[in-house]
């Protein structure tokens, strides 16, 4: 797949295996959740497959005792990274205690926990970004060194928060790092719809700030180009906006029919692209990802993934009074 | 007459209208070969073309300011907003631009839009697929505010709201939308926006309210009848202008008032519709008019039991009507 | 106690409030070397720096956004919005975010931020610099919405929404921010959110108001005690929690209650105040409960002469007054 | 001045002095403007005066029999070459019936008027931008050639809505000119605090269309830049970005106090680049404004200016419940 070898990007073997395990665990959680959404067990899900190098390699490429994350829906490669547990996903999944992103409030994929470093977002796309910016203003305001990471789709970036919330960051030279999943729709909205530029890496310059558009699947790439955007925005170089290019394997949700606006082979040929397989190959290539390794690994996500989901299938419900908690501070 | 669900309803009322007047089209997100993602425009672009059925970018501000914009130069635009929920970043567009263009140019310009949205609870929507949302319109003159319970009233005032020559808000109960159905006509009708329909007739107790609450006061009616309660039920239809007439008489006539929406109590539209009663019929009524509402909290938890708990159903809507008749 | 104007009393709660908290900052259009454009920033960028008393570009979302993320991760931002009526590109950032982040994370995630903006008309200010908008947060669980109508209010009020957890809309009405004059302590104190407040004790009939609503019904109270007509005005000072006791108390006190406020009577304040009146002192009540507010007209005109029209004034509250009196 | 003549852009001598008329004419009645409110006699200006250059030159390359403008406040010079008169102006300042743009309901400078094919405008900024984007979408719907130009600061072009507008033109390639006078301060805020990279056009390319910075003060770049744009345009090439360079030579409007954030030096050495001078100096020049052509002209917009001011003093205001009017259809 890559051009590039881990090792010149400064990451060791375990390292780099450490980055497939995230992407492997984020894709295998994943697939349960459709599982059980199926089932009829979980009413909804929203999908990282297709995007888990896009994820991982980038907030592997961040420092989780200093930086936040500001993510999208979905992002479940980033907040596992960041800490986030399979059982915590699975409580968040079935709406349980137990769930650090919203104790069952608010739908999966609608990311957050103070102790991931990780701010709260919501359904309304685009939103987040004035909020990655405002937590980089405290880091710079405080004189800390916390890069403050935020990402979206590409239909997303066409609300009016992305625009304000880059130029607000550029003015102010302020450690961001604006980050967009490309994977070519917006729910049914191809790019020819969506972006007058599909290059959304070149607005960049509009704003003043430099922009990289990358291969979303490459992660040794992602991590590359995410590594010298922390590096410059800790140095008080300020922001910088990178476009991943990549795919969504799954329709948009589990409400989605994606047969309705592309083609299965279209679909068949990203999955050839699929950055689970390209990355394990290349590991394996490199002598990093062994027969043992691999099965070892699997077993243990697979474990974990089970323990995770019958924890929260067997957890009980908060108690339907407790929704009126927490509108204010209560004293 | 044909059984209708309420979501043919609109997708018959758009069809019909295009269909009759070139200048109007559809300009929302995934309403093109998607067909919504509800499937209200399913059809319309394969019979219309991608002009007048068209896919924007994700930019609710645009929709509705490039609505706006056709609009005043003769365009008839029904701008989709895929959830209620995600109205808000188009606000200042809506609130400073669409409602006040007429009044800000003495009718020199003018804004015959339409402004679809689904709202409503009960549908695993959580937080931002779940509001209900007119409270945050009601003070904003200059747009129209239309709530249709039935396939019948979509239709009649879904054709209203794009033959009007002013901004019409348009919210559709996402849940009614596949579960009720209801005769509605193959002819063309309209039903005039800001009259109120009395869905029940009774003597005991006057229930006001729209939207999905009225099928769960309906219920709620039948099963108070077998004890002996009579209860009436006012469906508002359009909440901008309210039809006072139509609700100080439906108050007069039994004297208790039992006001429901599914929406947070304080600042909502129950609050409106209670004044107008207490400025005009106060010696009418002989018990407090009472407003049965949703929480005061942001809006429904995802947690199953939490959106139960939030959402109203016949059975609170029962026991709350008892409560005013044994007063 | 010295004697200080409505705005001197908004800059010494600021200065006060950043001496007091190194992580208060000061983020808006214009605050800092012009000392905002109405001058209740100046002087403090001089004594701050640029880095707490920031001039922001020209974007209302990324003022509130921006002040939302930085008081998620502990600073406790004072926002200002040039015009309240340019709040509305902000309006997702506090209905969909600010409002609601303690709420979706149980207090995980928490917004100690306040929004300063200057509302109100009788300044020529015509449809865009003169409208009052807390209508449009009424229905908003999470916010709290304050509005202060003398500079001794003022001053407790925006240092208890400075020190308040959670996100509090601050209202000024830029009428009063020279007009009205008043005694302030020089030391430290707040006043509670969500505390009326009687500002004249009266037996014949109760006004309930606002702002610089306030200062008109005293003077009307004035003009009518010669009549023999004895006024009791509650101001509300907090419109978001209501302060129900002082509302049930002050509407039984008299059992003639007016409500007055500047924006349009639609779905304005008004209805919820007499919703609450009626649900829970109905049968106090002699008279029906009136409203007196602004025409529902989109915003007051810039011709001279309408906007005279438009607003309300010491002798058409007496009026009403009057004729409740004479109910 | 300008590296330009006129010739060359197919303008005759006529137009050239057409053009300047149009100038002299926008800043004639802004002085005007401030010596009323001086006096106590209307209650607000905001002014145009540094800008007619960037604001006529772009209005005399369009055409007012099939274009649309969607100005913003300081243009008083669009909407007089599209057609506005003295008298009518001055209605607006007064607030007085006979005012095209509000009837005397809106500030002066929130120009509309449907027989002048202008879009009503409002205060909060840069709302026109997607109001501009409707319209052209329209003409595009019916196959109309007109093209819609909307304007607005440098400040207000980070609004969102500014973004949002851009990006829709853009994917429809519909005919819209977004034009940006930068003049270097939104009230005190210069362009080191309020904006990224302050070229503005370069924001162009991040949509997928052409972005020009200009000379403001060269009403012939002006002219040229946006005709060109304009033809483009029709021929279905889609939208066009274009800042301006210019200086606001008065304060902010008549409730503001410059002296807070700018220096006088600034505003004298501003001044020498006023563009009435220097394009009354190149028309002198080129002979196309001899003396009696000047003396002809200043005398007869000073009648003009003086019938509207007295015209619009004397006239009556509308009645007081006349506020109650059109906020519906009346039927
Ligand atoms: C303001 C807003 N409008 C509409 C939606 C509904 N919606 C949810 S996801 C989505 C598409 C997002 O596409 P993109 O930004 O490309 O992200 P992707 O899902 O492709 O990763 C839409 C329209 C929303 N959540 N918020
Ligand atoms: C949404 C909004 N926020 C704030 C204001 C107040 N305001 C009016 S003009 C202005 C500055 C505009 O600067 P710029 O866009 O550069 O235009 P200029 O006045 O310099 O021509 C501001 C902040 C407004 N009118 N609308
Ligand atoms: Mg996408
Ligand atoms: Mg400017």
């Amino acid at each position: 797949m890559s051009k590039l070898n881990h090792k010149d990007l400064g990451l060791t073997d375990d390292q780099a295996l450490d980055i497939y395990s995230y992407m492997l665990l984020a894709r295998k959680l994943d697939e349960r959740f459709w599982l059980l959404n199926r089932a009829g067990k979980i009413p909804f899900v929203i999908s990282c497959q297709g995007q888990e190098a896009a994820q991982v390699g980038a907030a592997y490429a961040l420092d989780k005792t200093t930086d936040y994350l500001a993510p999208y829906y979905r992002d479940l490669g980033c907040v596992l990274v960041f800490g986030q547990t399979p059982t915590e996903i699975m409580m968040s999944a079935f709406a349980k205690p137990g769930d650090p992103n919203s104790h069952g409030r608010q739908m999966p994929g609608h990311f957050g926990g103070k102790k991931y470093r990780t701010l709260t977002g919501s359904s309304p796309v685009t939103t987040q970004y004035p909020h990655a910016v405002g937590a980089a203003l405290a880091s710079k305001m405080r004189g800390e060194k916390s890069v403050a990471y935020t990402s979206t789709g590409e239909g997303s970036s066409n609300q009016g928060d992305f625009h304000e919330a880059c130029n607000f960051a550029a003015v102010h030279k302020l450690p961001v790092i604006f980050y967009i999943e490309n994977n070519g729709y917006a729910i049914s909205v191809p790019l020819s719809k969506q972006l007058g530029n599909h290059n959304t890496a070149d607005r960049a310059v509009g704003y003043g700030m430099p922009g990289y558009q990358i291969d979303g699947n490459d992660v040794l790439e992602v991590y590359k180009t995410v590594k010298e955007a922390a590096d410059r925005a800790r140095n008080g170089e300020g922001p910088t906006m990178i476009e991943a290019r990549t795919y969504r394997l799954t329709p948009h949700s589990s409400d989605d029919d994606d047969r309705a606006y592309r083609s299965r082979e279209e679909v068949e040929a990203a999955k050839q692209k699929d950055p689970l397989i390209t990355y394990a190959q290349y590991l394996r290539d490199a002598g990093v990802l062994t027969e043992d390794k691999e099965k070892e690994l699997n077993d243990r996500i697979t474990r974990e993934v089970n323990e995770g989901t019958d924890t929260a299938e067997k957890a009980e419900f908060f108690a339907p009074e407790d929704a009126l908690t927490h509108v204010y501070e209560e004293k | 007459m044909a059984i209708k669900s309420y979501i043919e309803a609109v997708t018959d009322a758009l069809r019909e209208e295009m269909e009759r007047d070139e200048s109007i089209f559809i300009l929302g997100e995934d309403v093109g070969v998607r067909g919504g993602v509800f499937r209200a425009t399913a059809g319309l672009i394969e019979q219309f073309g991608e002009d007048r059925v068209m896919d924007s970018p994700l930019s609710e501000s645009a929709i509705v300011g490039v609505s706006i914009g056709a609009a005043m130069v003769g365009m008839r635009p029904v701008a989709e907003i895929q959830f209620a929920d995600f109205i808000f970043p188009a606000y200042n567009q809506i609130v400073s631009e669409a409602a006040r263009i007429r009044y800000r140019t003495k009718s020199d310009w003018t804004v015959p839009m339409t402004i679809r949205a689904p709202y409503g609870g009960g549908v695993h929507g959580a937080l931002y697929h779940s509001q209900s949302i007119e409270a945050l319109f009601m003070n904003v003159p200059g747009i129209k505010i239309v709530m249709p319970s039935t396939p019948y009233d979509v239709k009649g005032l879904l054709k209203a709201s794009i033959r009007d020559n002013d901004p019409v808000l348009f919210f559709e109960h996402k849940r009614c939308y596949r579960l009720i159905k209801g005769e509605v006509p193959e002819e063309d009708y309209t039903i005039e926006i800001g009259k109120a329909d009395i869905k029940r007739e009774g003597t005991d107790v006057t229930v006001i309210t729209y939207g999905l609450m009225v099928h769960y006061a309906l219920e709620a009616a039948e099963s108070l009848e077998k004890e002996g309660i009579s209860t009436h039920i006012l469906d508002l239809r359009t909440i901008k202008p309210l039809d006072r007439e139509a609700i100080l008489e439906a108050a007069k006539k039994t004297g208790k008032v039992l006001i429901v929406h599914e929406h947070g109590k304080f600042g909502g539209v129950g609050g409106e519709v209670s004044a107008i009663i207490s400025e005009e019929a106060l010696f009418d009524l002989d018990a407090p008019v009472r407003r049965l509402a949703g929480p005061d909290v942001p809006a429904m938890p995802y947690s199953p039991p939490q959106e139960k708990f939030y959402m109203l159903n016949p059975q609170k809507i029962a026991d709350a009507i008892r409560k005013l008749a044994e007063f």
